[in-house]
């Protein structure tokens, strides 16, 4: 089941490779629909009310000697990611329907490729199997940026490559390590220790259960060298504008809508699978980096004057809000980050193709040589209007719930409720949960948020209202093909926007649709992601802070205040006593 | 000890749920209509229909809702109910208590939420009628957006005013703030109005932020942001506030108002976030009348009353609001007073009467604050509608030094009759809605101990009002007539979307015709006969047509009648406060604070809405204990004031006479003096539009009046003070960000070339010299070996 | 003696395959002189087929055969055979066409007639089969005599056939430096010999092992340890002897470049890990750990590290494609060292460095002959006035090569890619045994130096992926075209293929390697057994998963 | 207590009683370092060379007194390997120099650095 979904977008890729270039993208359409089409079906066969297992579970022996398994399998939070990947891919292909003109093979092929590959890491259940999908994604990107992406797009796609590879082979070295910390573990600790495995859930145990604080902090230490470069987190970001800026629509889409999550993810996945203690003695160290980033990357924000590269720092923003709730390390931050992966793919996925459609028209993305095109375009300025707004971080929109929750599970996460944060002292704090973070960490975050409706809507008020103003010379044919890449390899067709309507086609609205309905259902109806996350996510809290389910008290004490006793306040005493005295 | 046992109390009170009584399911209604309206809008705009179908639409859709309030209304009993409608935001991580995060889209209907709706549905509809003649020259996709949002407003209200939880509050406050942003926004292409809008949201968000810091504060303490959970978990707390026993209320709890408050301040444009309302008039008229005078900007002081009873446990949290407001109203009375624009006069005065609400709130009267946002919304729409009138008539123009006598031309009567109306409600002319509104907050300032310089403040704020009102009533209503029309047909050049000229929206728009527009669009809407075509000269106001003199004729009568809401009972039985049928409403609802300095059957009264709430059969569970605990029980008061005041001095006094009483003369007084001065400045003796008297008086005041005109300089001080430095910051980030962070990863990612440039100079390509790096090399590996191994 | 021999069978079939080329090879029929290639991968199939098969302790059976066991890591030997076995059938058709081009195209043309003294051919190839015999016996050496004559005939030949592969001046440049500095290099490991010699008084590994064991590594010992690992280090181009190798690279024809990044490389570790044997992983703080002796480590452990950067930094400067090879197998061997410093672990293969070393050495030869074949297989036209069509070299000239010349292109593609280590080719699932090996081994710092030199790695193979990749040919660049030898092409076809196919199915090559990489120096032959040495069951009990049960 | 027995002691000369296994690895080493310094300071490729064969023989010596000392003959058969092998080097050597005089015209050494970097 999950193979195919890694098989369908490879077996199309070479199809592409075999069959005329004039059928790449019908046949890259038609692939990534049949695979959206599978992922439909694992949707519908995935067992939701039980979100926390993983399903579909296949295993095979690959390398037995390195302990390396091919084995699938999926819970809740991977389905979704598969989805969103799923999701993006046919989107992807309608965006670069007319954007792409030069070696269309190559570029339909590797987009496969890469949606291979992501797919992969969502579903691996083996650490190399992940390592190896989580890398791969490397190259695929590397030439769609490199081969269509804009002026500087050489750079861009070196950096890219070097800065995330760099990172992710310290990350390899912490992974084998925890693989030979699990090797020389006493055979009877537990199942699969003392063997040499790379099998993500012994490996789990293994180093959640018996490494020590300071070996876990250096594994986290390596873990973050990858996954927050990916991320990005602050002060190892700056690959991201450039390459964003440079890549093709459907680079950055791709690489806002599922690469960057495949950081967040692999630290959902390790950092808090592995590390458990080390990320709970660290938590204050990386939110401090979230909200850095926040504050940061959203001043940048503002004085950019290229469209492209804003939204592209608006990623460090919003991404530090997505580990930010990771850092909660709480049931609602951990939920709302996962949701933030989800909804920050959707709108910031959805913003790249709306500047791509806008790029393709006028070829600038420029804010002091474009503007108001809300006359020229009604119906792009409604849509980009529209995701500025699930950017922000609407409520009704699918970005506040997965905001705000990140903030509130930052904003209870305090030991020091009851103890004299913000005037708690010996104050009922029920709503509290364990954790090294607070209200101070949440209201400092929360000014990201004013920031954050600060730039996007200025950048609105640039491009889409005020007076139209276009660039020089924009309908002269052909004026603006010499503009990017110095003559070779860029992908552009240096007329084809002439053919495009001033408004968006419908092909290009049927990008956008799907985003924009998903966007508002995730807003309005989030219930059925909350149940989906529901199991999973108390698990991971569960087990971040060693909580044994079966240990607890019938459900008088609460679990999240659990380690710190000077928590347990009047209040819920008397919660509990009237509890007890009801039954 | 007090503290344990009452805390024991809460615990007990939320541990065993009071039972939830359904409301009318019907009242979803009122949030799904206007959402229908949208998708009709939606789809009007999809499909290019190029009528008045959306307005109309819109209006339906309105009315409907605004007849299911009125059902509600009728059918209620002043208690509390809630309509269930889907789940929303939540999620648990345990069984306890406060492991819930419960933010269902339900619908709390007690009185406060209906009297709300009341005017809200009411006013929209009316706007919406008002709006499809004065929008009609954007009849096309600009229309249908207009409408869009328009609808969404309204659901954004219904969800901010009817939801049974502060996220749902919140999803309607930031709901409302977004559409106020596309409204103000609406003519997109003038920088002016974009500005505004922006202005606005961020605004607005400064104090969004401020709110959901004290919502999640609410949860982390409370364990729940349904109001009912809360006030449920109040009760301790409020029996020991009603003590006097502050410093036994956690400071945590004592924190939350004010949070929230600052969510208010921002919505309601209160000091010092009151900047983006001015600025906001860049919108449709009809925009201004509805979201920025009748019903977005009183949100913040509809969240203090919704969540008064959190407000009374902080011993700051009133007086903050009482504070604020007073010098709100102080400071935009006075930037009003020296403004020529009318629409910018209007919405200064908006931010004075809001400042009024929140002084209200602030001295215990959130009955007569709730009353005067009644009050003020018909009488400020109908004043906005009436400069939208005008405005719509003569080009944009809004100089009050350029048009004079406008209401007694012809076809100009009921404009300048709404005018009339309108200004003698905010003049607080005596026996107007105004007046009795303003009165009671006034009366209740004085009354309260502690509160009579914000009285004093209060009673000169009034008395400029009614200078300033009446300014513009007799520089442009009356006296010689004469006018001069607006700039926004220049505007054609540049294809400005101006009010005057129906420039269309249309896509088929190309900034290649945008020259034509202003030739073409006499033709396409002549139905309209304008014929503002030649410049000035040739320029002939048209009067409103049969919709926007309906909605003024309508709007005028209600805001006469609003007075007479003043006399009637309270509309359930039992009701006791003075002030009619408003404040009847809102005392039955958590907003209620009944000051035991009433004179209006505090005692009595009292006793008997007691039985009636046991009649109900579910008190204590749907937050209206405090009222009825605190009518003729021991006086509840914050120690501040409790303080100011022995035992025995149970109300304070204006000169010795009750100032229940004595407002009504003083007031009435006050104002009149005030309209007095601007009928001696500005009407007597006045021949041209452009001069009056008051000129003569500029010099005697020397810079003040410049100052005031330029609002006091708080937008150049908020420039310098946070955006410039802002701004420097994010530059000095920026730079950092591609000089060092960057630089030091390229650094880093140089250190290779750096090596491999520092080592290539070995590979010589000489033999010999490849020998001796070989030996040298050994000899040097071997002694370091040597070294590291031999200690 | 015949158990002696049993060892040399696949030598013994080189070695005769030598001889018959050598003669076929000054045939006056075109097509004869033409069957010397064949011949040679005949021999050389032949030659694997015998290291399969009889060589003791042969691949697949998991245990060494008691009776015959000689060598000093009789483990060690059958894998090794068989990886250069395998390397050099791929190595082979990627010489043709290496000498004689000229000469033949003149007998082709009718302007001359064959003349022995001009050709080249049989000694060329003859040559390379000396080497690879030599590089055999270095894999079965259980003597230091026998080690450095193996080494000796491993060089030799390689010296002459830098030298002869180009008529340019550059093949005789880099064949003057390759020959005086490789002598200098076997002066130093021979110095070293002496020392050990001196040491011991012994000169079979065996033995040597057993005195270091008993009594101990005199500091002479010591000496000649390290004096004969920097004359190792020649071989494999470790720095501070790995002057010589980017000037030889260079100048050397793609071929025959391929085959000194493999064929001495192999030998040198071979050899390292033989010396380095008889001293053992049995060190450590506490006397019992698992460690080389300390100076040992340092040693390797500084030129490990120094060899990775000092060859990545160097590599990412360079903008010849030949000379940046060069610089990327001086990384590779840095790479390898930290296998060697890691040491054999507990035999598992994720645990053993040894281990890893000879399957890296594999996936070494495999992806390195794809290079180089990519470059082999492409040459600019002649000029007019030229008789040779020339190589290209610059990296420049790679450009859009995969659209010009798909099949060169993509094996450069995916070879740069697997030398990077970029998962999931070979590449990387060689590096990863090295990774969890000197995890395991507690040598972190060093798997940071490792992963921090792959990074360096990637500037410079991302050129070599990109350029043919991703951009198009220089407008004013010299038409190339493609070599007219087939057989390179498929050389580099088969290498690529191997890069990726080996990589899917790498487990059975993981298991023989694990197999290999067991260290068991105890181990003796039955007539050597000694009754105060340990037994040979003994000695495999010690080795978990080896022994069957005979309790 | 092989130790103990010194090459004097094993039956040598009276006039070499002196002459210790250390006089010879003195000699020995003197001679290794003395053809690196000659292979590092002469330019002329065929003195170069012959520095190698030096340090070959150099390692000889060490491997004949070491054979001595250790009372077998395994250093001893391995020198004459070494011999054989130095001729077979020396036989290459010659070849390559009469190929680079050829061409060159020289036995500079310096005249072949064409490459580098």
């Amino acid at each position: 089941m999950l193979a195919s979904l890694i098989l369908i977008p490879l077996a199309v890729a070479l199809a592409i490779v075999v069959l005329p270039a004039a059928s790449a993208r019908a046949a890259a359409l038609l692939g990534t629909l049949a695979a959206a089409a599978m992922t439909v079906v694992a949707l519908v066969q995935f067992d939701w009310t039980q979100g926390g297992l993983m399903q579909f579970l296949t295993t095979k022996e690959w390398l037995p000697s390195l302990g390396i398994n091919l084995s699938f399998g999926a819970d809740s939070i991977s389905m979704l990611m598969i989805a969103l990947t799923a999701l993006l891919g046919p989107i992807c292909v309608l965006a670069s329907w007319t954007a792409i003109t030069e070696r269309v093979k190559t570029f339909y092929a590797w987009l496969l490729i890469l949606q291979a590959a992501m797919v992969g890491v969502f579903v691996a259940r083996d650490l190399i199997f992940f390592y190896i999908c989580f890398e791969f994604t490397l190259i695929p990107m590397y030439v769609l940026i490199s081969l269509y992406g804009s002026t500087n797009r050489k750079r861009a796609a070196t950096t890219f490559f070097l800065y995330t590879f760099t990172g992710s082979v310290i990350t390899l070295a912490g992974l084998a390590y925890v693989a030979y910390f699990n090797s020389t573990l006493p055979v009877e600790t537990f199942a699969g220790a003392g063997t040499w495995t790379f099998d993500i859930d012994v490996l789990e145990k293994a180093a959640a259960n018996q490494m020590s604080l300071s070996q876990q902090s250096v594994v986290l230490l390596a873990l973050l060298c990858g996954f927050a470069v990916k991320v990005p987190l602050f002060p190892v970001h700056t690959w991201l504008p450039l390459a964003h800026t440079e890549a093709p629509t459907a680079g950055s889409v791709i690489l806002a809508g599922v690469l960057l999550k495949l950081g967040t993810y692999g630290i959902y996945r390790f950092a808090l699978g592995y590390t458990p203690d080390a990320f709970v003695y660290y938590a204050p160290v990386i939110a401090t980096l979230c909200i850095i980033g926040i504050l940061y990357g959203g001043l940048i924000c503002w004085v950019q004057t290229d469209v492209k590269k804003l939204v592209a720092y608006s990623s460090v923003a919003h991404l530090g809000f997505c580990v930010l709730g990771l850092a909660a390390l709480n049931h609602t931050g951990i939920q709302g980050s996962i949701l933030y992966m989800i909804n920050h793919g959707l709108s910031t996925g959805a913003l790249f193709l709306l500047i791509g459609f806008m790029y393709e028209r006028y070829h600038t993305r420029n804010m002091k040589e474009i503007g108001g095109l809300a006359a020229k375009m009604p119906i792009w300025a409604t849509f980009m209007v529209f995701f500025v707004m699930a950017s922000v971080g609407l409520p009704g929109l699918n970005g506040f719930v997965s905001e705000f929750l990140c903030l509130f599970g930052t904003f209870q996460a305090s030991d020091q409720w009851s103890s004299g944060i913000w005037g708690s002292e010996k104050a009922s704090t029920i709503g509290a949960t364990v954790g090294k973070l607070g209200p101070w960490y949440a209201a400092v975050a929360a000014l990201g948020v004013i920031i954050a409706a600060m730039y996007l809507l200025i950048m609105v008020g640039k491009v889409v209202f005020g007076p139209l103003k276009e660039p020089g010379g924009h309908d002269a044919h052909g004026g603006h093909g010499g503009g990017h890449g110095g003559g070779h390899g860029g992908g552009h067709g240096s007329d084809s926007h002439t053919h495009l309507p001033a408004d968006l086609t419908a092909r290009e609205i049927t990008a956008l649709v799907p985003l924009a309905l998903a966007c508002l259902i995730f807003g309005v109806y989030p219930k059925p992601l909350f149940d989906a996350l529901k199991e999973p996510v108390d698990d991971t809290v569960k087990w971040v802070h060693k909580i044994e389910a079966p240990a607890l008290p019938e459900g008088n004490v609460n679990p999240n205040m659990i380690g710190s006793a000077e928590a347990v306040t009047p209040v819920a005493n008397a919660v509990s006593n009237v509890q007890e005295i009801a039954r | 000890m007090l503290t344990s046992d009452s805390l024991l109390t809460l615990g007990a009170a939320t541990a065993a749920k009071a039972p939830i009584i359904a409301g009318d399911p019907l009242a979803l209604l009122i949030p799904a209509m206007p959402i229908l309206g949208v998708i009709i809008c939606t789809l009007c705009g999809i499909f290019g229909v190029r009528n008045k179908l959306p307005a109309f639409a819109t209006v339906l859709c309105l009315a409907v809702s605004f007849a299911v309030t009125a059902k509600l209304f009728m059918g209620h009993d002043g208690g509390v109910s809630i309509a269930t409608g889907f789940e929303w935001m939540s999620l648990a991580w345990g069984e306890g208590q406060g492991q819930r995060l419960v933010a269902d889209f339900s619908l709390y209907l007690d009185s406060l939420t209906i009297l709300w709706m009341l005017f809200v549905t009411g006013l929209a509809t009316l706007i919406a009628l008002y709006a499809s003649e004065y929008m009609s020259h954007d009849v096309g996709l600009g229309y249908c957006r207009f409408f869009a949002a328009f609808n969404l407003f309204v659901f954004s209200m219904a969800c901010l005013v009817m939801g049974d939880n502060m996220l749902l509050l919140f999803l309607g406050w930031e709901g409302v703030g977004l559409c106020s942003y596309l409204l103000i926004g609406y003519f997109y292409k003038k920088p002016s109005a974009v500005a505004a809008a922006k202005k606005a949201f961020i605004m607005n968000r400064i104090g969004d932020v401020g709110l959901i810091l004290g919502v999640m504060l609410t949860f982390v303490h409370f364990g729940s942001i349904e109001y009912r959970e809360i006030f449920a978990a109040c009760q301790p707390y409020i029996d020991l506030a009603k003590a006097g026993k502050f410093n036994e209320i956690p400071a945590i709890v004592q924190l939350i108002p004010i949070l929230l408050a600052v969510g208010a301040f921002g919505k309601s444009a209160q000091l010092p976030l009151y900047v983006w309302l001015p600025d906001a008039m860049e919108g449709p008229t009809p925009v201004s009348a509805l979201i920025h005078a009748a019903t977005m900007v009183t949100a913040g002081v509809y969240l203090v009353a919704r969540t008064y009873p959190l407000f009374l446990l902080s011993e700051y949290a009133l007086p903050i609001v009482a504070w604020t407001g007073a010098l709100t109203a102080l400071v935009a009375a006075t930037i009003g007073m020296a403004q020529f624009d009318i629409k910018r006069i209007m919405a200064y005065s908006t931010v004075s009467q809001l400042g009024y609400m929140f002084a209200g709130l602030g001295v215990l009267t959130s009955t007569g604050a709730a009353f005067h946002v009644v009050t003020h919304a018909f009488f400020k729409a109908l004043l906005f509608l009436s400069c939208g009138a005008i405005m719509h008539g003569f080009a944009g123009q809004l100089d009050l030094r350029k048009l004079s006598g406008v209401g007694f031309m012809k076809g100009w009567g009921v404009v300048g009759l709404g005018m009339f109306v309108g200004c003698m409600n905010l003049a607080g002319f005596p026996f107007t809605a105004g007046y009795f509104s303003k009165d009671m907050i006034l009366a209740e300032a004085f009354v309260t101990p502690g509160m009579a310089p914000i009285g004093w403040i209060l009673l000169l704020t009034a008395g400029m009002t009614a200078y300033y009102t009446f300014r513009v009533f007799f520089r442009v209503v009356v006296g010689p007539m004469h006018y001069e029309p607006g700039d926004e047909l220049h505007h054609a050049e540049d294809d400005s979307h101006g009010h005057g000229h129906g420039h269309h929206d249309a896509p088929a728009a190309d900034a290649a015709h945008a020259s034509d527009a202003a030739h073409g669009h006499s033709h396409t809407h002549d139905d309209h006969a304008h014929h503002e075509h030649g410049h000035g000269a040739h320029f002939h106001p048209h009067a409103p047509g049969w919709a926007i003199n309906t909605v003024l004729a309508t709007l005028s009568v209600l805001s006469i009648a609003a007075a007479g809401l003043y006399f009637v009972k309270s509309p359930y039985a039992g009701g006791h406060a003075h002030g009619g049928a408003v404040p009847g409403m809102v005392e039955r609802s958590s907003a209620a604070f009944e000051t035991p300095f009433s004179h209006h059957g505090a005692g009595g009264a009292g006793g008997e809405s007691h039985d009636t709430i046991k009649e109900g059969g579910h008190e204590g569970a749907d937050g209206k204990a405090p009222t009825h605990a605190a009518a003729g029980a021991p006086s509840f008061v914050p120690t501040a004031i409790a303080k100011a005041h022995g035992a025995e001095a149970h109300a304070g006094s204006f000169f010795g006479y009750d100032p229940h009483k004595a407002m009504y003369y003083v007031s009435g007084v006050v104002g009149f003096v005030g309209i007095f001065i601007a009928f001696i400045l500005h009407y007597a003796g006045r021949r041209t539009a452009a001069t009056a008297r008051a000129d003569a008086l500029l010099p005697a005041v020397g810079p003040l009046a410049g100052w005031a005109q330029n609002k006091w300089y708080v937008d150049e001080f908020y420039d310098f003070l946070i955006r410039k430095p802002l701004w420097f910051f994010s530059n000095v980030f920026y730079i950092f960000d591609k000089l060092v962070i960057d630089g030091l990863v390229r650094l880093v990612g140089g250190i290779p070339r750096f090596i491999g440039a520092m080592v290539r100079p070995t590979q010589s390509g000489e033999l010999h010299g490849y020998a001796a790096g070989m030996a040298a090399g050994v000899a040097v590996l071997l002694f370091l070996v040597f070294i590291l191994t031999m200690r | 003696m015949m158990e002696r021999l049993a060892y040399l069978w696949p030598e013994i079939a080189v070695f005769a395959t030598t001889c018959i080329v050598m003669v076929l090879g000054l045939s006056r029929s075109l097509a004869v002189r033409k069957a010397t290639a064949l011949v040679s991968g005949l021999g050389l199939l032949v030659a694997l087929y015998l290291a399969i098969t009889t060589t003791p302790g042969r691949v697949g059976a998991g245990l060494v055969d008691p009776a015959h066991g000689q060598s000093f890591l009789p483990t060690m030997v059958p894998f090794a055979k068989c990886l250069i076995c395998i390397v050099a059938l791929i190595l082979l058709p990627l010489l043709a066409g290496t000498v004689d081009r000229a000469e033949e195209a003149r007998i082709a043309s009718g302007r001359g007639v064959f003349n022995p003294l001009r050709s080249n051919r049989a000694e060329f190839y003859s040559f390379f089969l000396f080497s690879v015999t030599g590089l055999l016996l270095v894999a079965s050496a259980d003597d230091l005599i026998w080690l450095f004559l193996a080494l000796e005939l491993t060089s030799l030949p390689t010296y002459v056939m830098v030298a002869i592969s180009s008529s340019r001046h550059r093949a005789q440049e880099a064949g003057v430096k390759y020959f005086f500095l490789g002598a200098l290099g076997a002066a130093m490991f021979l110095y070293g010999f002496a020392l050990l010699y001196g040491a011991t008084g012994t000169t079979n590994l065996n033995k040597i092992y057993d005195i270091f064991t008993a009594s101990g590594i005199s500091t002479l010992g010591m000496l000649g340890l390290l004096i004969t690992l920097f004359g190792l280090f020649f071989k494999i181009a470790a720095v501070p002897m790995h002057f010589y190798t980017a000037d030889v690279y260079q100048g050397a024809a793609p071929g025959v470049s391929a085959m000194l990044a493999f064929i001495p490389k192999t030998a040198g570790f071979l050899a390292i890990l033989l010396i380095v044997g008889t001293v053992g992983w049995r060190f450590g703080p506490d006397g019992s750990g698992t460690s080389l002796p300390e100076p040992i480590r340092i040693t390797l452990w500084v030129v490990a590290a120094l060899t990775m950067t000092i060859g990545n930094t160097l590599a990412v400067m360079q903008s010849s494609t030949k000379r940046m090879l060069a610089y990327s197998s001086i990384a590779h061997s840095g790479y390898m060292l930290v296998g060697v410093i890691a040491g054999p672990g507990d035999a598992s293969f994720s645990k053993s460095g040894i281990a890893a070393v000879l399957f890296y050495l594999l996936a070494y030869g495999v992806m390195n002959v794809g290079c180089f074949a990519a470059l082999a297989a492409i040459e600019r036209k002649p000029k007019a006035g030229e008789d040779e069509a020339r190589e290209i070299d610059h990296v420049d000239d790679l450009r859009g090569i995969c659209r010009s010349h798909p099949v060169a292109g993509w094996t450069m593609v995916i070879c740069a890619l697997s030398l990077l280590g970029l998962p999931p080719l070979l590449g990387f699932f060689g590096k990863l045994p090295l990774f969890t090996s000197a995890v395991s081994a507690g040598e972190i710092p060093l798997v940071i130096v490792l992963g921090l030199n792959s990074a360096i790695a990637a500037f410079y193979y991302l050129r070599l992926m990109a350029l043919p990749l991703l951009e198009e040919a220089h407008p004013r660049a010299e038409a190339t075209e493609d070599a007219p030898f087939a057989a390179r092409r498929i050389a580099g076809v088969v290498s690529a293929g191997g890069v990726v196919l080996l990589a899917v199915l790498a487990g059975q090559l993981m298991t023989q390697s694990e197999i290999a990489g067991r260290y068991m120096p105890q181990y003796k032959p039955a007539a050597a057994v000694e009754s105060s040495q340990p037994s040979l069951m003994d000695a495999l009990q010690a080795v978990p998963g080896v022994t069957g049960g005979r309790q | 207590m092989i130790e103990t027995v010194t090459l004097a002691q094993a039956g040598f000369p009276a006039a070499m009683h002196q002459i210790t296994l250390a006089h010879y690895l003195f000699i020995s080493g003197a001679m290794f370092m003395l053809g690196l310094i000659g292979f590092l300071t002469r330019r002329n490729l065929i003195i170069t060379f012959l520095c190698t064969e030096l340090m070959f023989q150099a390692a000889g010596l060490a491997l004949v007194a070491f054979s001595r000392f250790h009372m077998n003959m395994t250093g001893q058969s391995f020198v004459i390997f070494i011999v054989t092998v130095a001729a077979a080097e020396a036989a290459m050597a010659l070849a390559l120099v009469v190929l680079l005089f050829r061409k060159r015209e020289s036995l500079d050494a310096a005249e072949w650095q064409e490459m580098k970097g």
